[in-house]
């Protein structure tokens, strides 16, 4: 109860906060930029804007898509903000991610367990696999003064090629695809995955058009797990010594060595931590979407969105949600337009891409708020 | 023999090519302590303005300044925000990495019916060759061993007969080195990136340099994504960078800031990526998984890194925004 | 439009991360798909994929725009459509270089590619034209699509002269054009005049290579002359939008091969060497290589698509 | 052999006034200074003096008033205009770019050239010919990094006058300064109002003003008190004009018998960032119930051996025993346990996280106790009762125990220090440059809160710069040179000189 208090206060405080505001503004600048740049394209902004809005609410599989969509990029937006906060930059995320997508996807098709105990061992063995791959750059780090955002760019390639090497593996690929065995349904996270194929699941679902709308899509359970994640990191970084440790050294390492704090420990920890968010963002997609890893010819980028929504969600475990909503649903919404107008979907890239520099600079929105609020004044007078 | 490392080391010398460049781009606004994590962004930019102008115009040095002039004004942006908005310049080039691909591929459309890759360049619209036609020349009219030296596959011709953006880069290298440690405008650089108050109390104007050094960091980077897209290949396309401006970035921390450091950790890479494909051919005399091998030039990286003692020697007012009216 | 509102048929395609206009087989899909605008009347549009996250969220926006026939374009997008298929029986998907096999749903149509035979053609025609005695492939990545490409050719090459020696390398990417140019490169060196590749983005290394060293490149997918007018020798060409057209056409005469896959070869003109081959290929070879289809056509060749039935075949 | 010219007013300042946002730094500020006069200006810590100076140096753009250079009104606009008519200024914090040598720093702004190639050669030729003329040398080639305080400080007036300055603005300059190097550069400053310098000098420390300055100007909270004449003046009455009201310069302290050996320090040897021995076979003891005053010159050692004392840089032989127990190359965690705590010479680098709260602050060392927190988990009740209790205590000016240390002034910030240090109850604390850069009121406090300790039966280890506080406080003194103690004795028998000899490195019998 009274955490739910604190949660509260805390919810409300943040909307309070001037930073909020910031960010809010650097949104409103972001559809606008993106306004202009569809204005000067051909197309109608504003038939873009309400075809992406009914494409992103319009129906609850739309919604049900975003939040899917969202959840991977809220995990890896907790890890690069987590290690924000400890002063580390985790260009990583990105390597994390694969190393723990096919972590579970090795341990959800190899192990063999009731769901009740499949789930958690996967989720356990990724995340882990993801920790020590982020462990690496934190020990290098501590150990040899290896910059985090060379080693980390290092490892995200190492973790695609292994990846690669690993999907191709006989014992993994499926035969003649470029992709692993699907996980066991023991280990998927899958609402009624396999109830609603059978007769009587479609014959249920021809009946309950609500339920029919969210379970057509990959509707699944990480959601809830990322929420309890973001729930655990903010917890983490408010509540606990730890937490109060990693920020100590984020701030001021020579303060937190000053006063007993080990600083190199506590870099590892870091990375570990937050290799750990990242790669439980990658089991979820596995075990929650995909429910395989295929062969890499790219990096698909959760790790470097994750990025943008760290800062755009201002490093905060709460922030992070929300703007990985908005980053999902901007994305997901995107493609609508591409459909209904042929517009083409970089303008979101560009409207993330307003918003986060946006978000650089708080002063020019300042400046510009004041400038506002006094021609009005003025206006006033 | 010889001609296999005359391979490898030609190899190198293409495959670094754009990475110096880029990496130079960072040696330059870091030296003024300005963060550029948006290489990539504006490397991608280049990369297509270059490709763009080139296949309009069929003049590749066209092509190539446009691609540094383009990217350069990606990079005001990041000037704007981190010099004269305080910004926090990681976040800022952040920005620069989704605006630059986003820009580039939206003109893409517009450009090219709706591809997101450029139609190929015309001949004679990329890159020439300098000493191609000397070679030839050369081992043509040149008798006996002479004139073998110069032949086709020969180990001069297999290094030496390079792009000419190789040699730029080269020069490049050189005239950045000479401009920050042997001229006025350098030493000022290197203050500004070292302690701008002190610079500012001397009347150096630490606005100017900053815009100066971020505004040419967007050139390099920009000249980077043209020595892809008009030097190694005569298009564009949406993965043509895919992570050579963040490699590049990783080589100038690597290389210490400096620019020759900065060069030889992107040679480091570009001899690894050389050695994948000389390892990985048929006739090779170790066989190893092409994937095992692909990660060779990041775990040498790596491994080189934990070697090198002591902690890289960042500038020390590097990610600060110089802020007058403050202590 | 007014055409909205028109009694027509709709089909609409998923693109993989290539996006519409590759200058490749999804552009080649969008022409099918045009194509079949013109001549039978489809309504048609497509979506673009910016990652594999994005192929079921993309098929479901199609669904729901109320479509008679979706497509996935590219294997990856293979469980996305089976599961589409799965649950929503009713609704009609077919994808490109994918099959199922036997216990495919009805509401779905396979459509693979024999591409080792416009390979084996072009490996035909590299066999006989090297001067040297050598030629080359680069594949992009390991997968089974691009076996068909190697092995085909590697018939081929071995069905002109078994004497000539094939260099075979894996860039291990489909982006990174310069290891395409430097691998191209290295097999120039090692005596190789003539270089096929499968290997997408990579492959404007090859034929960049190519161009620079003024030796013969063979394209992929399309025909790639355009890329290099004076150095891409053929180019092994796969005629996706033929395959779409086809498939519309079924349906809209209400033949729709639910349930099947359908191979398409030579013999149905989904595949072929490039129409400018003639350029630089001469008449009496490509009279030889007209025979050979010829027999490919009628059976009397079968052209391997994998190691085994490659190894089989020697 | 005074050399003022009252004819010229070498600069004029009329009516300053200078806001940040609400705040008013300087208001209606005046100040005249004759040509050839050594000019002080003299303030408690926040006053506006540096404001002041750099609203003259053009660093500031001043909110109203006027300045006049040599009766000629001037609109300061930036630095370069300063430079132009002649001013040059040396900084409170030094401005100089660590990584370039003596020369480049000199020279940065105005670099001499050659066919547009920077001329080192010229350079170091120029950096000489002016060191030789004024009498300040110093090595050209060295990199800043290498060099002493006093040599850094040399570098700075020499890039004045490199720029020709003719007015010299020297903002605290002996702060940081040993007692030797205080004496050369008022040699130093002689020399310059000889030559027709005009000199501005702003320090805390009345002693100088009454050896060097011919006028002192006083500010009070940003406001103008009045000008006097130095030599028809007394410290005390500078003091009482400084802060308005009077001070008492000596503190207050008993007698007290020092009980047992409580810090032991046994040959120890410590290398610095370099590699090089700086603690070099060093032995000290500190007792139960005093202080011990460690005297020396900055550099010589008393950095890396408070570091090896606290556990943040390895001992390499030799040992530490607290209370007899070794604490040799333990974690700066164990140290802690075994009772030495340590208020750190660099308070912000060391001493405090700034975007923490004054409350997060006050538990670094203890948060992972009880009842500050319990199985990992933080009790914020816990620490904020315990963080308003220490700032009613030691008197924090602060909104309260969640406002961030960053919005601290210097002297408060100080106080969260040693309020969380004394609270450790430690047997040993070790105090480095305990009131550097606070100003009287300040001072006093910790020198109160110090001597409470001793009271306590504590023993406190004082390492400061500051002879003055070292011989007011200290029951014993030790000096350090070069990394080994060269003089132990009592307070009582300590003088001036004699300490200042030995801190040059000059035996105590031997004099030069
Ligand atoms: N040159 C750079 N380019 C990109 N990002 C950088 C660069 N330098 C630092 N960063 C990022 O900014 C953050 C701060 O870097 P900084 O170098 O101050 O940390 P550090 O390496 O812990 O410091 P130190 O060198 O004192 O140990 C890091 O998280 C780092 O990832
Ligand atoms: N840039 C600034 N912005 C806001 N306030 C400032 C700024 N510079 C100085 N101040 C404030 O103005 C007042 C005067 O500062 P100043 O540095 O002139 O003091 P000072 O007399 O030099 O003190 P000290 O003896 O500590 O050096 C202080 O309260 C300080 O906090
Ligand atoms: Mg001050
Ligand atoms: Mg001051």
């Amino acid at each position: 109860m009274k955490l739910f208090n604190e949660t509260k206060s805390k919810i409300i405080g943040l909307f309070l906060k001037e930073n909020l505001k910031f960010t809010l503004i650097s949104i409103f600048i972001g559809f606008l930029i993106g306004s202009i740049t569809l204005a000067v394209a051909g197309f109608n902004p504003f038939r873009a804007y309400a075809i992406m809005f009914s494409g992103v609410f319009g129906r609850l599989n739309y919604i049900a898509w975003v939040i899917i969509r969202s959840t991977p990029l809220i995990l890896t937006g907790l890890s690069i903000a987590f290690a924000f906060k400890t002063g580390l930059f985790n260009i990583g995320a990105e390597g994390q991610f694969i190393i723990g997508a096919l972590v579970a996807a090795l341990a959800g098709y190899f192990i063999q367990l009731p769901a009740i105990l499949h789930i958690p061992v996967v989720i356990l063995l990724a995340a882990s696999a993801a920790a020590l791959w982020g462990g690496i750059a934190g020990y290098l780090k501590a150990k040899f003064g290896v910059h985090e955002v060379i080693a980390t760019i290092m490892l995200n390639w190492i973790a695609l090629y292994l990846t690669n090497f690993v999907v191709t593996l006989e014992a993994v690929q499926r035969p003649a695809r470029p992709v692993s065995h699907n996980i066991q349904p023991t280990a998927s996270l899958m609402f009624f995955q396999q109830w609603k194929v059978t007769e009587e699941g479609r014959a249920w679902l021809l009946d309950n058009f609500l339920a029919r709308e969210i379970l057509r899509t990959p509707f699944n359970a990480g959601i809830l797990f990322a929420v309890i994640l973001a729930v655990v990191v903010w917890y983490i970084l408010k509540h606990t010594t730890l937490g109060y440790e990693l920020k100590a050294v984020g701030l001021n390492k020579h303060a937190a060595e000053y006063a007993g704090i080990n600083v190199q420990k506590n870099i590892v920890r870091a990375m570990l931590i937050s290799g750990a968010l990242a790669g439980m963002a990658g089991a979820f997609h596995v075990l929650g979407n995909t429910q395989r890893v295929a062969i890499l010819a790219a990096m698909e980028g959760f790790g470097f969105n994750g990025i943008a929504v760290a800062l755009i969600g201002g490093s905060t475990a709460i922030g992070v949600v929300f703007s990985a909503l908005l980053f999902g649903a901007l994305q997901y919404g995107g493609t609508k337009i591409q459909l209904a107008l042929g517009a083409p979907t970089e303008v979101i890239n560009i409207m993330i891409g307003t918003i986060v520099f946006f978000i650089a600079i708080p002063r020019l929105i300042k400046i510009l708020l004041a400038k506002f609020s006094k021609k009005r004044g003025e206006d006033n007078a | 023999m010889l001609e296999s490392l005359a391979f490898i080391i030609g190899t190198t010398l293409m495959y670094s090519t754009p990475l110096i460049f880029t990496a130079l781009g960072g040696v330059i606004s870091e030296n003024s302590g300005v963060i550029n994590i948006g290489l990539e962004g504006m490397m991608t930019m280049g990369a297509f303005v270059g490709a763009t102008v080139a296949y309009f115009t069929g003049n590749p040095w066209l092509a190539f300044l446009a691609a540094g002039l383009a990217a350069a004004l990606l990079a005001l942006l990041h000037a704007v925000a981190s010099v004269t908005y305080s910004a926090n310049q990681v976040v800022s080039g952040i920005a620069i990495n989704f605006l630059g691909p986003g820009i580039a591929l939206f003109l893409s459309r517009m450009f090219f019916d709706g591809a997101t890759m450029t139609k190929p360049i015309p001949l004679g619209g990329t890159m020439p060759r300098p000493f191609h036609n000397l070679f030839i020349w050369l081992s043509e009219n040149l008798s006996g061993t002479a004139g073998r030296m110069f032949e086709s596959n020969s180990v001069i011709d297999l290094i030496f007969d390079q792009d000419a953006t190789v040699f730029i880069a080269l020069i490049s290298v050189f005239a950045v080195w000479f401009v920050l440690y042997k001229t006025k405008i350098g030493l000022r650089i290197r203050a500004v990136g070292e302690h701008p108050k002190s610079a500012d109390t001397l009347g150096i104007n630490v606005t100017k340099i900053r815009y100066f050094c971020v505004m040419a960091s967007g050139m390099f980077a920009g000249f980077g994504g043209a020595a892809l897209s008009i030097a190694i290949v005569a298009n564009f396309r949406q993965t043509l960078v895919s992570g050579h401006g963040f490699i590049a970035l990783a080589a100038m921390i690597f290389g210490k800031w400096k620019p020759q450091g900065a060069m030889w950790a992107c040679m480091l890479f570009g001899a690894a990526n050389a050695l994948v494909v000389f390892f990985g051919r048929a006739a090779s005399p170790i066989q190893i998984s092409q994937q095992l091998l692909s990660m060779l030039p990041y775990i040498l990286t790596l491994i080189v890194l934990t070697g090198i003692v002591g902690r890289a020697n960042a500038p020390k007012a590097l990610g600060v925004p110089y802020e007058k009216d403050s202590n | 439009g007014a055409t909205e509102e028109e009694e027509g048929l709709s089909m609409a395609m998923v693109t993989d991360v290539g996006g519409v206009n590759d200058q490749s087989f999804n552009q080649s899909a969008w022409e099918g798909h045009q194509r079949a605008e013109k001549e039978l009347g489809f309504n048609v549009s497509y979506l673009e994929s910016n990652q594999d996250a994005d192929y079921h969220p993309n098929m479901e926006t199609l669904m729901g725009a109320g479509n008679d026939l979706i497509w996935g374009i590219g294997f990856k997008m293979g469980d996305t459509i089976l599961e589409a298929a799965n649950n929503n029986p009713d609704q009609k998907f077919a994808i490109i270089d994918y099959a199922y096999g036997d216990d495919a749903p009805d509401n779905i149509v396979g459509v693979l590619f024999k591409e080792q035979e416009p390979s084996f053609l072009v490996g035909y025609i590299a066999g006989k034209m090297t001067e040297t005695g050598k030629v080359g492939f680069v594949g992009g990545m390991e997968f089974p699509v691009i076996h068909r490409f190697q092995y085909g050719f590697l018939a081929g090459v071995a069905h002109a002269d078994p004497s000539v020696e094939v260099f075979v390398q894996y860039a291990d990417s489909f982006v990174d054009a310069a290891i395409g140019k430097a691998i191209t490169k290295q097999m120039y060196l090692d005596g190789a005049d003539i270089v096929f590749h499968a290997a997408g983005g990579v492959g404007d290394g090859v034929i960049a290579a190519a161009l620079e060293e003024d030796k013969w490149a063979i394209g992929v997918d399309r025909d790639q002359n355009d890329l290099a007018p004076d150095n891409v020798l053929t180019s092994a060409m796969k005629r996706v939008d033929n395959a779409i057209f086809n498939v519309a056409e079924m349906l809209k005469e209400g033949n729709f091969p639910g349930g099947e896959t359908v191979v398409i070869g030579l013999a149905e003109g989904g595949v072929g060497i490039a129409p400018t081959s003639d350029k630089h290929v001469p008449a009496d070879l490509l009279a030889e290589v007209a025979e050979l289809e010829k027999k490919i056509i009628a059976g009397d060749i079968v052209v391997p698509y994998s190691e085994e039935t490659f190894e089989a075949s020697r | 052999m005074k050399s003022i010219d009252f004819s010229v007013k070498a600069v004029e300042m009329k009516n300053i006034i200078k806001k940040f946002g609400d705040f008013t730094a300087n208001d209606q500020i005046n100040l005249s200074v004759h040509r050839g006069e050594v000019h002080a200006l003299l303030g408690e810590n926040g006053a506006g003096k540096s404001t002041l100076m750099n609203v003259l140096y053009g660093l500031y753009q001043p909110t109203s008033g006027e300045i006049f250079i040599n009766g000629d009104k001037k609109d300061i606009i930036d630095p370069n205009t300063a430079i132009a008519c002649g001013i040059g200024m040396v900084h409170q914090h030094f401005m100089l770019v660590e990584t370039f040598t003596v020369a480049e720093n000199i020279v940065l702004g105005m670099e001499p050239t050659k066919k547009g190639l920077l001329d080192m050669e010229k350079a170091i030729e120029d950096v000489e010919e002016i060191s030789k003329k004024y009498g300040l040398f110093v090595d050209p080639n060295e990199k800043i990094y290498n060099i002493s305080v006093g040599m850094q400080q040399r570098v700075e007036i020499l890039k004045a006058l490199y720029r020709g300055a003719d007015i010299l603005i020297l903002d605290e300059p002996t702060a940081v300064l040993t007692p030797q190097e205080i004496k050369e550069l008022v040699q130093i400053m002689r020399n310059l109002t000889e030559q027709g310098k005009t000199i501005i000098i702003i320090t805390h420390k009345l002693k100088e003003i009454k050896e060097v300055a011919d006028y002192c100007t006083i500010i009070r909270r940003g406001k103008y008190i009045g000008t006097v004449d130095v030599s028809k003046t007394t410290e005390s009455e500078l003091a009482s004009k400084m802060v308005g009201r009077e001070v008492i310069f000596e503190v207050e302290k008993q007698e007290k018998e020092k009980g047992k050996l409580s810090l032991k320090i046994d040959n120890l040897v410590v290398k610095n960032n370099r590699g090089i021995d700086a603690v070099r076979g060093l032995s000290l003891e500190v007792f139960e119930g005093e202080i011990l005053g460690l005297a020396g010159i900055d550099g010589n050692g008393q950095s890396e051996l408070i570091e090896a004392l606290t556990g943040l840089r390895p001992v390499v032989s030799g040992k530490i025993h607290v209370n007899s127990k070794d604490i040799t190359n333990k974690t700066p965690l164990a140290i802690l346990a075994n009772k030495l705590s340590s208020i750190p010479e660099d308070r912000q680098k060391r001493g405090l996280v700034m975007e923490y709260s004054v409350a997060e602050n006050m538990v670094l060392e203890n948060y992972r106790i009880k009842p500050f927190s319990n199985k990992g988990i933080l009790n914020h009740e816990e620490i904020k009762a315990f963080s308003e209790d220490l700032i009613e205590k030691f008197d924090v000016r602060t909104e309260g125990p969640t406002q961030k240390v960053s919005a601290l002034s210097g002297g408060n910030q100080q106080k969260v220090i040693i309020a969380r240090e004394v609270t450790n109850d430690p047997d040993v604390l070790v105090a480095a440059q305990p009131t550097r850069g606070l100003d009287v009121g300040a001072i006093e406090f910790v020198h109160k809160a110090l001597i409470e300790q001793r009271d306590k039966n504590k023993a406190v280890m004082l390492v400061s710069l500051e002879l003055d506080e070292i011989m007011n406080i200290s029951d014993r003194i030790a000096v350090i040179y070069e990394g080994v103690i060269v003089g132990i004795m009592d307070a009582k028998d300590a003088n001036e000189n004699k300490i200042g000899l030995m801190m040059a490195g000059g035996a105590e019998d031997e004099a030069i």
